[in-house]
């Protein structure tokens, strides 16, 4: 079966999404510079957005109308309003960490354990 | 209906309908906006931010008049912005908590004075706005406003956790706090998505009712799948904003390097909206005949379009002893009433999920806590483990909402242990197999007329159970963190051990602090007791018997860790070196810690009136 | 309720929170009024007299309200209706009309499902007329107090103890903190009378024992003192215990702790009360097994009826369901049914806590409720629950036992005596012991006859007991700490008879002549120094006040008056409890033997009691040194003497050319239905309770037990005087003669040395064993087994220690260390926490999907 | 042989590449390149969502994120590099301890948007490629209140769940400045001096004591940390 000549469906979107969702979520674990985190959360809500746009787009299945429709893009819109939001403080964040202790390596950070 | 008369309605509804009922929320942005002109035009005036922020809390307190819903017998359930917010009992109820922990919040934090008061312009924007999402989350009703509100509730509290900006620990608690917390809205969003996803909407209500009507007609193998993996992912992120294990090791952290009042903040608003919000979403999915958008087919959510249960206020009066007529008529009057039958398997999944995490959480917290030198640490742990103690009641609402039907292992063990196991069999299996044939419908709803009367009460005291508990919690919590902060300014310490002998120079303050910790503990005299006493009760209506033990053993473990915060106070000999000369400040921070804790004695005694509210409060839920 | 009523709860409440004021201010302010704290004498005086008067307020508006009548014993106008206990005559009917009595529910502490926890207050004849005695004889004692005490103002040389270099104790006074005491005893005593509801009782009865461990234990820096006050709180919990076991039953049973019926703000009925339950209305006020302990009793047969319901009952269809219901009832009717049911209660083994749960099942399944409703008379007139009852009242009668110092908890009362003698006078006269005679008076609707012959034979038991160890004691205030003992055998003796109204009666006269004996005891000590009667006598040339009320006293308690014509106080309350017990006897010949026993301790009484005024007051000085420094006491100490003299005179008289005595005052708070006489026994064969007012109305009782009683005392003074007046006989001979007697006597019947060995022996014993085995082992069979032996207790040894001893230990050890080891999964790395957060969600979905598929 | 979907293979170029650039953020060490792997990513995804017909919420992906949140990143690490970046490389535990979350993590996701297909039936194969409708007055209206999308929705429970989007449009601005006032008080570096000149004092005012591991510091007569109200 040619995959090129297959419609896209729901499913496809969602493959997408889990992958960046790994992706984010790896790139949290393994980056020790706290901007690279960041990306990581970046690359996490983006899985979230192409979820949503896949469940609400009514081109990719067939009884599109049970779909979630246009909230699917304004929960994404909203999101992405977040995403920038969170980028802004979390950045903050960080240039004050590196005002403190003069690093971005988040794991210069655990003195507070125990 | 043309495009401009949509619009016209719309904003017709929105300035007229909504926008009064959310007077308290926009008298906080006022605040804020209040806060920022303030600080603009009137940069000299250094206690502008307190009274700017000590008004427009009052206000926003006055406009929510909480104490009308004293007397209104049950909660007027109104959906307000078509559909994206709800205003109920419950709502107000959560509402006025926060406001009167902001009140309290701005008199801690002018008596301590932290942070230095030229950043109290910026640090009261970012709780005023942290409390706008709180209250937002109390009040969600629709996907959106629980991302927006829980997203509002966090950024803000990042920053707070932070705002000894110039300290290694607060900036290094700032880090922990926001990454984790992305980290956590990011999965919680994932699985939002999925549930939106196979539900088809994200509107609370409706999702409930899809949900309803799927478990009905019975769920393909793959949509549970999706089901199970979306609701879980959110509730990581719930579980994150309550602090509950394995989701809680931002924490402990955060508690010790953020300043003990943002610990407060964080230990008691932050966990209100939360619970608030937990409970409305397990409730919204479990009992949603009460919320039945479908009843009624007209475009607009108008409140008046819900059959609304006028006679739920005998039946709280009554508390559980009565009044299974009024039930029954208002179970009449919902045609959707038979779809919690359905929803039996998605109860047992929430309970045990909740169960799960409960108990986890309790006995991790308590344990954890063992250790702690540090009294904010000690504090967090604290919290987590009250975290566990809070989920219980919530879980045993949800399996009290099933009622008895005799499908539930949870809440019907005991009748299907006494029954003899034909019977039972009998008796079960039209209920269990999901043939959707009207006429099981039918059957299955004349017993439910007769039985559900009592358990439906049982779970709005449950939920009243959790209200109580979160308004004792308020003070005891507070009472704890404000008295780490008056002794940080006052022997420059957080270490337990260093308040040695501090009962022989300040006797008041060790008075308090045991009255506190004893609270925590749930000892007899003191709102703490009655408190656990009630989410105890509702537990074992519920029958949850795993969870009463879980709870009592942990009221046990407790009971050490902190008994030796005030065991460190009394009994050491005070180092000679130290003296503390008597200053105002330090008289008023004292005076404070007093004040809330008197509540904690008063509250046993005269509890009456705040659990009838919360039994009001609950009831406008279902 | 009449208006003017409507001001009786505040009335009371007052008088009642009083106290409680005068307590606080002394606690916080005592201190500093005036030196070493004189005003908190005066205020706590102030107090109590205030409550006094609010009290009598209190009678005259109840009595403006319920005038009296006639009590049909006193005015002479007999009904015959012969002795006969179940005939129905006018007289016995009305009498079965419910006592007038308010019951006011002031508020709401809180409430758990069905069980209110309130103060409520329950208000009768009985309540008003125990505030005005212990009100006005706690204002005497506190009047006396305020002289006797007065030591306390400056500093205080204790020379009883010593400090480690030999010296007496000197130490501060505590003139206030007595005076708190006094307040707060008299607050819990009120409280006590004034509850409403058991909780609330039990709360007070707690309080009662508090009060009177802080006084009992007054001077603490005495050993004795502390040991006693020890003693007597340890002692109470005993009796506490069984209270506590009779209050769950009664909880279990009744599903409420109130009194009186519940009703909301509109006067409907919330929820019926004890009372109410346990002699419904609809029954005649007969005894009646509450629902809720039938229900109980008949849980196996009420779990089957519902599984049957639940099996039978087609979803939703109502006709038939009741049709079906009746047919159960027919089926379960048959007769091997009911004979293997009525085995059952009476076997009745099985556990509570099934009974419970069952129960509860029963709850959740209203379609199986008709049915059980309809069979509750059925499975009521089969005795189910009866033993439930039974053990409700036998545990709360537990509780009376402990602090009204019954047989076998008596030991503490005589050790009580450490405290100061104004806190005997209170403790034995209006507060303490007298609770336990009121509660049981108070319960007494819900008291099975059973319990009621119990309560008979403790009475009896101690009343004998406590007199005849009277007769040898030489302290002086150890013999009015057994005559009390012995009095308050009597009441529950009387009590237990179904002398409801004498038991009540002689509790007040009692509480006036006991506290003058008391108090004049006191006035003999503060003058002499000491307590030991032995270095007395002689004493009324010097002290002609504290002798003359004290033969008062003396004579009170003996009874003693000109039989069928007039007496003291003491006569007319002593002849109503033996006329009520020779009815007793009458009606049940085979318990007739305690009776003799009674009339027995009746000379007993006279005897010692006269025993100790002789001693005292008469004869010769026995201590020169004493006498001459002995004197009369100050006015303020004499004062209240004399008035609680002519109240021991005058309290058994009614008020001439009216009703008004206080024998028809007690009358009309007559329980409903508790007059008894139609209760038959239903464990214990053929026990009847007679009527009280039998032993009134027939000549024959009252007659032979005025006369039987006068000759007995008489005899008993006579003897008294033979052996300690008009020396003719030298008692140490017949001390000699009875020399076994005697040192039973003397030694209290050895009950405090049986205890000592019931409570040490087993283990003393156990060890002893061990110890015995052990040597045993070695010494015979020194030889490879022996070692084998010892090798194997070492074991066993180290076992012990290593094991069963720090298991508790390590059990918190580990907790511990876990803890510790918990604190280091918080690693403080943040990308670890963000992997735990993945991994979290991973674990969860697999468990989730690994359970619930 | 059927014709070629081609909007099927700019899926399957826009996803490859996302997914591609997405796994160069997660291996790549420098954190420059991985910003720019990031831009690619979010510009893929930006063409997915146009292959989704959000044709509004590509063109916002594209200027939000690519323009507005990369730039903030940018920013961010220029700020901060001073410090060696090539230094902070995770250990091989680490890595492995990642990767085997993250697969399994990868398995239950995957699952899970497979098992999407069962209910969610792409539309059939000879279905044209739909034609770009615009949606932007459709998310509009939105957020005024009113909802215009699918207004013959068959389902009357979902017709029910469609909420105007008024009051998350205005609260996310409340939101929005709360956010960027804490992000400016947090990136402040100097403390603000007061113009009455009182400023070292107040900046004195930060309890020092709080120092972890120097808490057993005697308290210092001389700095107050705290005032009395209304001073």
């Amino acid at each position: 079966m040619n995959p090129f000549t297959e419609p896209i469906g729901v499913t496809h979107y969602l493959c997408v999404g889990a992958v960046l969702m790994v992706c984010g979520m790896l790139c949290m674990f393994t980056k020790r510079n706290a901007l690279g985190v960041l990306m990581g959360i970046e690359l996490v809500l983006n899985a979230a957005n192409v979820n949503l746009v896949a469940f609400g787009s009514s081109w990719l299945r067939a009884d599109a109308a049970r779909s979630i429709a246009l909230d699917g893009q304004l929960l994404a819109m909203f999101v992405i309003v977040l995403a920038a939001a969170e980028a802004a403080v979390a950045l903050a964040i960080v240039l004050c960490y590196y005002n403190t202790q003069a690093t971005v390596d988040v794991d210069k950070a655990s003195k507070l354990k125990g | 209906m043309s495009l401009p008369d949509l619009v016209q309605n719309a904003l017709h509804d929105a300035l007229h309908r909504s926008l009064p009922a959310i007077r308290p929320e926009l008298a906080l942005c006022t605040t804020i906006v209040c806060l920022l002109l303030a600080q603009m035009i009137l940069p000299r005036w250094r206690s502008g931010p307190y009274w700017v922020t000590l008004v427009g809390a009052a206000a926003a307190l006055a406009v929510l008049e909480p104490w009308q819903w004293l007397d209104v017998p049950a909660a007027e359930r109104l959906e307000i912005f078509t559909g994206m917010l709800v205003v109920d009992g419950l709502s107000v109820f959560l509402r006025s908590l926060l406001l009167v922990f902001l009140l309290l919040f701005v008199l801690l934090v002018w008596i301590t004075a932290v942070p230095p008061r030229d950043d109290a312009g910026e640090l009261f924007v970012l709780v005023v706005g942290a409390t706008l999402g709180m209250c937002m989350m109390a009040s969600a009703n629709h996907l959106v406003m629980v991302v927006l509100g829980m997203e509002m509730a966090s950024l803000p509290c990042y920053v707070l956790a932070g705002i000894l900006r110039f300290r290694k620990p607060s900036t290094e608690a700032a880090l922990k706090f926001a990454l984790f917390g992305a980290g956590a809205a990011g999965i919680m969003l994932y699985g939002l998505s999925l549930l939106a996803g196979v539900l088809g909407s994200l509107h609370l209500p409706t999702l409930a009712t899809q949900l309803a009507l799927l478990m009905h007609s019975g769920p393909t193998a793959e949509q549970s799948l999706l089901l199970t993996l979306g609701s879980l992912m959110l509730a990581v992120g719930l579980a994150f904003k309550l602090s509950a294990v394995p989701f809680h090791f931002w924490a402990p952290d955060v508690f010790e390097g953020a300043p003990a009042e943002v610990g407060a903040l964080l230990s008691v608003a932050s966990k209100t909206a939360a619970l608030g919000l937990l409970v409305r979403l397990v409730l919204a999915v479990t009992a949603p005949a009460v919320m039945a958008p479908a009843a009624t087919a007209d475009i607009g959510p108008a409140a008046d379009s819900f059959p609304q249960q006028t006679t739920a206020d005998a039946d709280v009066a009554g508390q559980g002893s009565g009044a299974p007529a009024a039930i029954v008529n208002s179970n009449a009057a919902r045609p959707t009433a038979i779809l919690p039958d359905a929803l039996a398997p998605v109860r047992r999944f929430i309970v045990g999920l909740l169960s799960l995490l409960a108990v986890v959480t309790c006995t991790f917290g308590n344990l954890a806590a063992y250790g702690q030198s540090n009294m904010k640490r000690l504090l967090a742990y604290s919290t987590i483990a009250h975290a566990g103690y809070l989920i219980m009641p919530v879980a045993a609402a949800v399996a009290l909402t099933g009622g008895i039907a005799p499908d539930a292992p949870a809440s019907g063990g005991v009748a299907v242990g006494n029954a003899s196991p034909g019977q039972t069999a009998e008796a079960d299996g039209p209920a269990l197999g999901h043939s959707g044939d009207v006429q099981t419908i039918g059957e299955r709803l004349a017993p439910r007329r007769i039985a559900g009367a009592a358990p439906a009460s049982a779970a709005q005291m449950a939920v009243a159970s959790v209200l109580f508990y979160l308004a004792v919690y308020l003070f005891m919590n507070l009472a704890a963190f404000s008295i780490t902060a008056v002794l940080r300014n006052a022997i420059g310490s957080e270490r337990i051990d260093d308040y040695a002998g501090l009962v022989r120079r300040w006797p008041s303050l060790v008075v308090c602090t045991a009255l506190a910790m004893f609270s925590l503990v749930g000892l007899p005299p003191l709102a703490g007791f009655l408190a656990k006493f009630y989410i105890f009760s509702a537990v074992v209506k519920a029958e949850l018997w795993l969870l009463l033990a879980v709870g009592g053993l942990n009221t046990v473990l407790s009971l050490f860790y902190y008994l030796r915060v005030v065991r460190a106070m009394v009994l050491p000999p005070a180092p000679n070196d130290q003296s503390l000369p008597e200053t105002a400040a330090r008289r008023i921070g004292r005076l404070y810690c007093i004040g809330v804790t008197i509540p904690l004695v008063a509250l046993f005694f005269w509890s009456e009136t705040l659990m009838q509210w919360a039994a009001r409060a609950a009831a406008g839920t279902f | 309720m009449a208006d003017s009523l409507r001001w009786l709860p505040l009335l009371l409440e007052l008088a009642w929170l009083l106290p409680l004021g005068s307590f606080v201010l002394i606690v916080f302010f005592g201190p500093l009024m005036g030196k070493g704290g004189r005003g908190a004498g005066w205020l706590a005086t102030a107090a109590i007299m205030c409550s006094f008067v609010l009290s009598i307020a209190a009678a005259t508006v109840w009595l403006s309200e319920h005038p009296l009548v006639h009590s049909s014993a006193r005015d002479g106008s007999e009904h015959d209706c012969g002795a006969s206990a179940d005939e129905h005559c006018p007289a016995v009917a009305h009498k079965r009309a419910v006592p007038a009595a308010i019951f006011v529910e002031r508020y709401v502490l809180a409430q758990f499902d069905q069980l209110r926890l309130s103060v409520a207050y329950w208000i009768d004849a009985l309540t008003v007329a125990m505030f005005c005695m212990v009100t006005l004889v706690a204002s005497c004692i506190h009047v006396y107090s305020t002289g006797y005490m007065h030591e306390e103002l400056h500093e205080v040389t204790d020379q009883q103890v010593r400090t480690a270099d030999g010296t007496a104790l000197r130490r501060p006074g505590r003139y206030c903190r007595f005076f708190q005491y006094l307040s707060l005893f008299c607050f819990s005593m009120l409280g006590l009378v004034l509850a409403g509801n058991l909780a609330m009782v039990f709360a007070f009865w707690e309080l009662v024992g508090i009060c009177s461990y802080l006084l009992i234990g007054f001077y603490f820096e005495r050993r004795s003192a502390s040991l006693a006050a020890n003693k007597a709180f340890i002692v109470n919990r005993v009796g506490d215990f069984g209270m506590l076991v009779g209050l769950m039953a009664a909880w279990s049973g009744f599903g409420t702790l109130a009194l009186g019926d519940t009703t909301d703000a509109q006067g409907r009925l919330v929820q019926r009360g004890i009372f109410s339950q346990v002699r419904p209305a609809e029954a005649d006020y007969r005894l009646t097994v509450p629902d809720g302990m039938v229900r109980m009793a008949a849980a196996e047969e009420i779990s089957a009826m519902v599984a049957n319901a639940h099996a039978r009952r087609p979803a939703g269809e109502q006709g038939q369901f009741v049709e079906q219901h009746k047919a159960t009832v027919d089926q379960w009717q048959s007769a091997e049914q009911q004979s293997a049911a009525a085995a059952r209660w009476q076997s009745s083994e099985q556990p509570k806590a099934a009974a419970a749960q069952r129960w509860s099942v029963e709850r959740r399944q209203p379609a199986a409720e008709a049915q059980v409703a309809d069979r509750l008379p059925w499975w009521r007139s089969q005795g189910y629950g009866y033993w439930l009852l039974v053990i409700a009242g036998l545990g709360l009668f537990c509780g009376c036992v402990g602090k009204s110092a019954q047989f076998p908890l008596m030991v503490w009362l005589p050790d009580a005596m450490e405290g100061p003698t104004p806190v005997s006078a209170l403790i034995h006269a209006a507060t303490m012991v007298a609770a336990g005679v009121y509660l049981v008076a108070r319960l007494y609707p819900m008291f099975a006859p059973e319990v009621l012959l119990v309560i008979a034979c403790i009475g009896c038991l101690t009343l004998f007991i406590a007199a005849t160890i009277a007769i040898t004691a030489t302290d002086i205030k150890r013999v009015l700490a057994y005559s009390t003992v012995s009095q308050l055998g009597y009441m529950m003796f009387a009590l237990g008879v179904g002398g409801w109204l004498a038991g009540l009666f002689h509790l007040f006269t009692h509480a006036f002549f006991k506290a003058l004996l008391f108090l004049c005891s006191g006035s003999v000590i503060h003058a002499c120094g000491t307590n030991d009667m032995t270095q007395m006598g002689g004493l009324r040339r010097k002290m002609p006040w504290t002798a003359y009320t004290m033969l008062v006293g003396c004579l009170a308690i003996c009874g003693a008056g000109v039989p069928l014509v007039v007496g003291l106080s003491g006569y007319y309350s002593k002849d109503a409890i033996l006329a009520q017990a020779l009815s007793f006897r009458a009606a049940n010949p085979a318990w007739g033997g305690i009776v003799v026993v009674a009339f027995l301790g009746a000379g007993i009484t006279a005897f010692y009691m006269f025993r100790m005024w002789l001693m005292t007051f008469a004869g010769q000085p026995r201590d020169k040194h004493i006498y001459q420094h002995a004197h009369e006491s100050p006015l303020v100490m004499v004062g209240p003497l004399v008035v609680l003299a002519i109240l021991a005179v005058v309290s058994g008289w009614p008020v001439p050319g009216t009703a008004l005595s206080l024998e028809s005052l007690l009358e009309q708070a007559r329980p409903a239905g508790a007059a008894a006489g139609l209760d038959q026994g239903v464990l214990v064969a053929g026990l009847v309770i007679p009527d009280e007012h039998l032993s009134h109305e027939n000549p024959v009782f009252h007659t032979s037990a005025a006369l039987t009683a006068f000759a007995v005392s008489l005899l008993g003074v006579l003897l008294a005087a033979v052996f300690y007046g008009l020396p003719w006989l030298d008692p140490q001979v017949i001390r000699r003669a009875f020399a076994p007697i005697y040192s039973l006597l003397v030694n209290k019947w050895w009950l405090d040395e049986i205890y000592h060995y019931m409570l040490v022996a087993p283990t003393l014993r156990l060890s002893q064993l061990a110890a015995w085995l052990d040597r045993r082992a070695i010494d015979w069979l020194a030889d490879g087994l022996a070692r084998a032996t010892a090798l194997v207790a070492q074991l066993d040894d180290r076992f012990d220690r290593l094991v069963v001893d720090r298991a508790i230990d390590h059990a918190a050890d580990w907790t511990y260390a876990f803890g510790l080891r918990l604190r280091r999964v918080q690693t403080g790395n943040i990308r670890q926490y963000l992997m735990v957060l993945a991994a979290g969600t991973v674990a969860l979905f697999l468990l989730v999907s690994w359970f619930w598929r | 042989m059927e014709a070629i979907n081609w909007h099927s293979v700019f899926f399957y170029l826009f996803a490859a590449l996302a997914c591609g650039a997405a796994a160069a953020v997660v291996l790549c060490g420098n954190i420059v390149r991985m910003a720019f792997a990031l831009v690619a990513a979010l510009g893929a995804v930006a063409g997915l969502f146009f292959l989704a017909g959000a044709d509004f919420l590509g063109a916002l992906q594209l200027l939000v994120y690519v323009g507005g949140t990369m730039v903030l990143l940018v920013f961010g690490v220029m700020l901060t590099s001073h410090s060696p970046l090539f230094a902070l490389r995770s250990g091989a535990g680490h890595w492995i301890a990642a990767v085997v979350i993250g697969a399994c993590l990868l398995t239950v996701l995957l699952r899970a948007a497979l098992a999407a297909n069962a209910w969610a039936s792409p539309p059939p194969p000879q279905q044209l490629p739909p034609r770009l409708q615009p949606t932007t007055s459709q998310i509009g209206l939105a957020l005024l209140g009113v909802r215009t999308d699918k207004l013959d929705r068959p389902d009357p429970v979902l017709q029910k769940g469609m909420c105007g989007y008024l009051l998350p449009f205005e609260i996310a601005s409340v939101h929005l400045l709360v956010v960027l006032i804490g992000a400016m008080f947090l990136a402040r570096t100097k403390r603000r001096m007061a113009a009455t000149g009182s400023g070292s004092n107040s900046s004195q005012s930060i309890p020092r004591q709080l120092e972890i591991g120097n808490a057993n510091r005697p308290h210092d007569a001389q700095n107050p940390t705290c005032t009395p109200p209304g001073e």
